[in-house]
């Protein structure tokens, strides 16, 4: 792994742990994931977003409380590198009413308003456009903000992509998209589902400064981001970042993988951003021996806490059942 | 009130309009041709010049984009009004609507919600042919999260946007295209704002009740004068609340006439209609003397030609003979 | 038949799909993840090795495309059966289907048909949540100028496809997800083309009819069964056929038992139930002892939590409750 | 006018005449119409194509009758152009039942199987998917036949636009795009709609083969369209023209035109199509002096002789009104 040289990250010790940290607070939350998914203690689908924690944890690094994210059903990872305490995300999981959503989403629907994480977004394309108009309301209310926007690439046939891209541009939108481009969506390779398989392309054909990145490589991934955020903070418009990654696991717990070859899977896996990461913080002497370890020892402990916090928290009541549907009578005009 | 003046509904609409953005610096208009064009059915003209182009706002032909945009703007802090120019091209939005707008708030737990209004003009009439005269209303009414209203009078279309803009979840208001030149006195001044959760009583009557919402109201209250003149009283219903409906004020009409016809410019199977003749029968089994009664669009693309859009879609002619069976006379 | 044979409905839609691309060379299957993957349910397995990329085709997340894709084939000559994965997506394709599917044939004057079949997976119960839970059949069901199937066993699953294929008009076809593992017996061999303009009385009895379909009907079977060890004799119709609806067998029932519940999964506004208990208010009156009872979803946004889940959809007891309230035991 | 260079048409004598004729057909018929809406005789909304006549011609010139044309609701050029009677163009804007759709469909609405002429579509751009859907028909089918869409530059903002532009190229169908771009759609400018304001660029970023076409020269089009359907009959896949036009009447009835001005009208006007084909071809000695006004008067008898069908025509019983809402029964499977 090589520094990128686009733009020069300032790797103190710190961050490198920070970074590292993160991509394995999400590997190891996403295994105890799927083994409780064996468990039945988590139900429905859960989409793993393992081998590509380079993405989140790379694009959160640029942005700040005040900007807001939009992810899909495969968002436990953003959720939890925004910073969404993992027993809350756990709870989520589990349907618990302590859960991020209150355990009425489950994995698919994690939203956190303080945070501004605007879910878990599980139609397909479907939280472009709500990225779009989130980023209007900053540029109306002269905000200057980012609202970062993940998708796959699966996502950019959808006609939402292309309405949301042009909205953007045309309207100078401070949007970052993301495009976790991992080649395949479900069982559909890219190449069965886009004419041309360069995703940026697409951006660039709204006028968008789009780049592409290796979605492996965590530091290259934050390098990207700044430099995109800097620009959509300095007023330019969207930025379009296509970061080219792989998910290790199927696509959701039911899927028997005939799409793809064990043999590629394993290639990929030879690019595991986390193991390249540690190896290269440890060979330039930005993590010291040992604290790999460590870290993983406070991750696992958090993890356990999240998951006695899950099983321990209490189910939401039948009788709440209709809450929320509506807004409780909120008691006359807003003005 | 402060004396009454004249205006259309087409006014009426834009006078809303004019209002909510004078009043909140939050609410925005977007659509397409909402701007530049003064709206397709001219009832944002002048507001381009008013408000600047940032609050009202022209977009491209992306309807799931735009409708899309404005549930995110109105996450974001805004009130947004986005204009569909017709439900029938809401049908490219109804992923966002559906999916989004209608369900964010009880997905996230109850912590987001989507103070967004969309307009729409619905209905035939206009001889536009059958991908432009859908009336689908009944499909918004069946979403939970969505809160649904019709204005079918000048001053509901004066004083509906409002109320719907202080809402904090998302109302759909449907505009039947044939009531936008319709002229009627409305109060002037003072807060127009009305009630968007109940019906209203149009007229009173003991014979039957007539219950109906938007482009069909006058042609219910047409049939009624009609009925009148045999003797026959008609009360009429406008449900103004196409969701939530106002159960008790239909069910309190029909414990009076015992006999209702629901009015409804839907396709007949699975429309609003049946929605209320289900409603009824199931708290009012036992008030009713005889079957409630549906005047609904025959079940077929809306031909062009007049005489045949005429045939397929509910006339005066229909609703009072619709009247005259469940009585019998 | 030729002695039966015990298969998922899954394998009979697997079946169904094998049988129809032999018959027919103009038949192709196509959709999101239908040939590699093997279909989201499994429903195409092997598929693609059988037929090849052209007829058994994976298509990008399009669902507006690839829909109207399939409206245009049929138009060239075709015989398309377009996988849209579950009806929660179709909301993206609904401009297609209503706009034109439905259309094109009154509208041209008669000229054009679009013989196209429609699949899509449908329902909740496996905690999904609010954005892959729906049951919008209902909204299909309102579209004069579609027909609406919705197999509810094994030997349905096995027999409509072909039936639908054979409509020259376009055919929705509502697989409920909770069925795919249901094992049953069919008949083996032989034309197994199904009619699919009937209802079928699936239990016979005399004190209730509970009208259902799709996901619904064994929960309205079970509940039958716990009725009957208390002496309440139920009757189980299935609609197998939404729009157009078989109004004849609901009504001949009802005839004889003067009650009738409908279990539909939809939300109850607007459901496809309201319709039925409107038709039935319609057409059998007098012959009704009670309201036809209607046991639908809570009206709220599917949520994730199993128990929850179930509190807002039809459930066994839920169904058993509403009988013994219309009958008052 | 120059001849496009980029391919010579043959242009004959005859050929030239039947190129005007062509054109003066439609501007005349649509003349008649605009003055038959006044009179209350066409009613609905009526889209006058009048100032983009050389599309509508130079395109058809490239395509045989076993091709197909899927149009928009401004499609009464399109429909002539395609060889569909005027008396029957004109007794369905009438709704009369011997009108193309049996009058059922009125001016926005225009079907004729037997010339493949697909409509008429008035949702904007839901016509792509169904010219990509007969197509692929073809293509299946192994037929060496086109299919050509036409639809605005304002349809190139719609979601529909994106998907079936990328699954005619994923899937090399024979497609022929036609975007007939006027600058407006209604009331917004291009330039309000799109945020790159050169439709074909899209084009491009799906690997589509994309011209841009001075759209009021149909020499220039007929050759873009010659070279372009000669590429697709190849087995090149889809291919895509932009066509520069303008409308010069307002967008339909009911447009005030309060969104360009007057100036803006009339510069374009003295780029019209049929006054300037006509002065080139008068010029380059390939229309004979007189025989405009021979053509012309040809077409006002074709006129007169539509309108005067139109106007005796029957209309559709009422008791017909349910009919083809579905095929009658029609006896069985279809193998
Ligand atoms: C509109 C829509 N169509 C289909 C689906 C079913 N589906 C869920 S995830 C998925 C694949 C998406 O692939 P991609 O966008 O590449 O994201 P990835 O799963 O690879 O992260 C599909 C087809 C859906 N959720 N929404
Ligand atoms: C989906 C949809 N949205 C809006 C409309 C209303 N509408 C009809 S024509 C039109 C403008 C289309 O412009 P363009 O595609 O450039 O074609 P032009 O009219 O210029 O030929 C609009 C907005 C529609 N028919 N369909
Ligand atoms: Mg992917
Ligand atoms: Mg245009």
């Amino acid at each position: 792994m090589r520094m990128p040289d686009t733009q020069k990250v300032h790797l103190s010790r710190e961050h490198a742990a920070e970074l590292l940290r993160a991509m394995l607070l999400i590997r190891r939350f996403e295994e105890r994931c799927a083994a409780l998914y064996s468990a039945e203690k988590i139900r429905g689908f859960l989409h793993l977003y393992i081998g590509q924690e380079a993405n989140a944890v790379g694009i959160m690094q640029a942005l700040g409380p005040e900007d807001a994210v939009v992810a899909t059903y495969r968002e436990h990872g953003h959720a939890l590198a925004r910073g969404l305490p993992p027993s809350e995300v756990m709870a989520e999981m589990f349907g618990k009413a302590t859960g991020s959503s209150r355990g009425r989403g489950g994995s698919m629907h994690i939203f956190d308003a303080k945070r501004r994480f605007y879910g878990g977004n599980a139609i397909v394309g479907g939280g472009l456009p709500l990225a779009v108009g989130l980023a209007l309301a900053d540029k109306m209310q002269k905000r200057c903000r980012v609202t970062c926007c993940f998708f796959g690439e699966g996502a950019a046939a959808e006609g939402e992509f292309h309405e949301s891209l042009n909205l953007a541009a045309l309207w100078k939108l401070p949007v970052l998209f993301v495009c976790e481009n991992n080649r395949y969506a479900m069982g559909t390779a890219i190449e069965r589902s886009e004419s041309v398989i360069e995703i940026a392309t697409h951006a660039r054909s709204y006028g968008i400064g789009a780049e592409t990145v290796d979605g492996m490589d965590v530091v290259a991934v934050e390098c990207a981001a700044r430099k995109a955020t800097d620009e959509i903070r300095a007023g330019g418009g969207p930025r379009f970042l296509e970061n080219r990654t792989y998910r290790f696991r199927a696509h959701s717990m039911f899927d028997a993988e005939l799409y793809r070859s064990k043999s590629e899977v394993e290639e990929w896996k030879k690019k595991d951003p986390i193991v390249l990461f540690s190896h290269w913080a440890e060979a330039t002497g930005l993590l010291a021996a040992g604290r790999q370890e460590e870290i993983e020892a406070g991750i696992m402990r958090d993890i356990e806490g999240a998951v006695a916090h899950a099983e321990q928290a209490p189910w939401e009541p039948v009788a709440d059942l209709l809450s929320d549907v509506y807004t409780p009578a909120s008691g006359g005009p807003t003005s | 009130m402060t004396g009454g003046r004249k205006i259309t509904y087409r006014e009426a609409v834009r006078e809303a309009l004019r209002e909510a953005l004078t009043r909140d610096e939050r609410v925005f208009l977007m659509g397409e041709d909402v701007g530049r064009y003064g709206g397709a059915y001219a009832c944002s003209m002048g507001l381009l010049a008013e408000f600047g182009e940032e609050r009202v706002r022209d977009t491209p032909l992306s309807e799931s984009g735009f409708v899309g945009a404005g549930i995110g703007a109105a996450l974001g802090g805004m009130r947004p009004i986005v204009e569909i120019m017709t439900v029938n091209f809401s049908l490219l939005a109804l992923d966002q609507i559906v999916n989004n707008a209608a369900t964010l708030r009880h997905m996230s737990g109850g912590q987001l919600s989507v103070p967004l209004v969309i307009r729409m003009a619905t209905g035939a009439g206009r001889q536009l042919a059958a991908q432009h005269s859908h009336s689908l209303e009944c499909w918004y009414a069946h979403v939970p999260g969505l809160k649904v209203v019709a204005p079918a009078t000048v001053a509901d279309a004066r004083g509906m946007l409002w109320t719907a803009l202080c809402d904090p979840d998302p109302v759909v208001i449907f505009e039947h295209a044939a009531l936008y030149n319709d002229e009627s006195e409305v109060a002037a001044g003072g807060d127009l704002a009305v009630d968007i959760a109940s019906a209203a009583v149009r007229r009173q009557g003991t014979d039957a009740t007539l219950v109906t919402y938007g482009g069909s109201l006058k042609k219910s209250l047409a049939a009624a004068e009609v009925l009148a003149k045999d003797g026959i009283s008609c009360e009429v219903v406008d449900l103004r609340s196409l969701r939530p409906l106002d159960d008790r004020t239909i069910m309190a009409s029909v414990a009076k006439t015992h006999r209702a016809i629901v009015v409804d410019e839907g396709w007949r199977t699975g429309s609003l209609a049946a929605e209320i003749g289900t409603r009824t029968m199931e708290q009012a089994f036992f008030d009713l003397d005889a079957p409630v009664g549906r005047v609904c669009s025959a079940e077929v693309p809306i031909p062009y030609p007049k005489h045949l859009e005429t045939a397929a879609t509910p006339q005066v002619d229909g609703i009072v003979a619709a009247v005259r069976g469940a009585l019998r006379r």
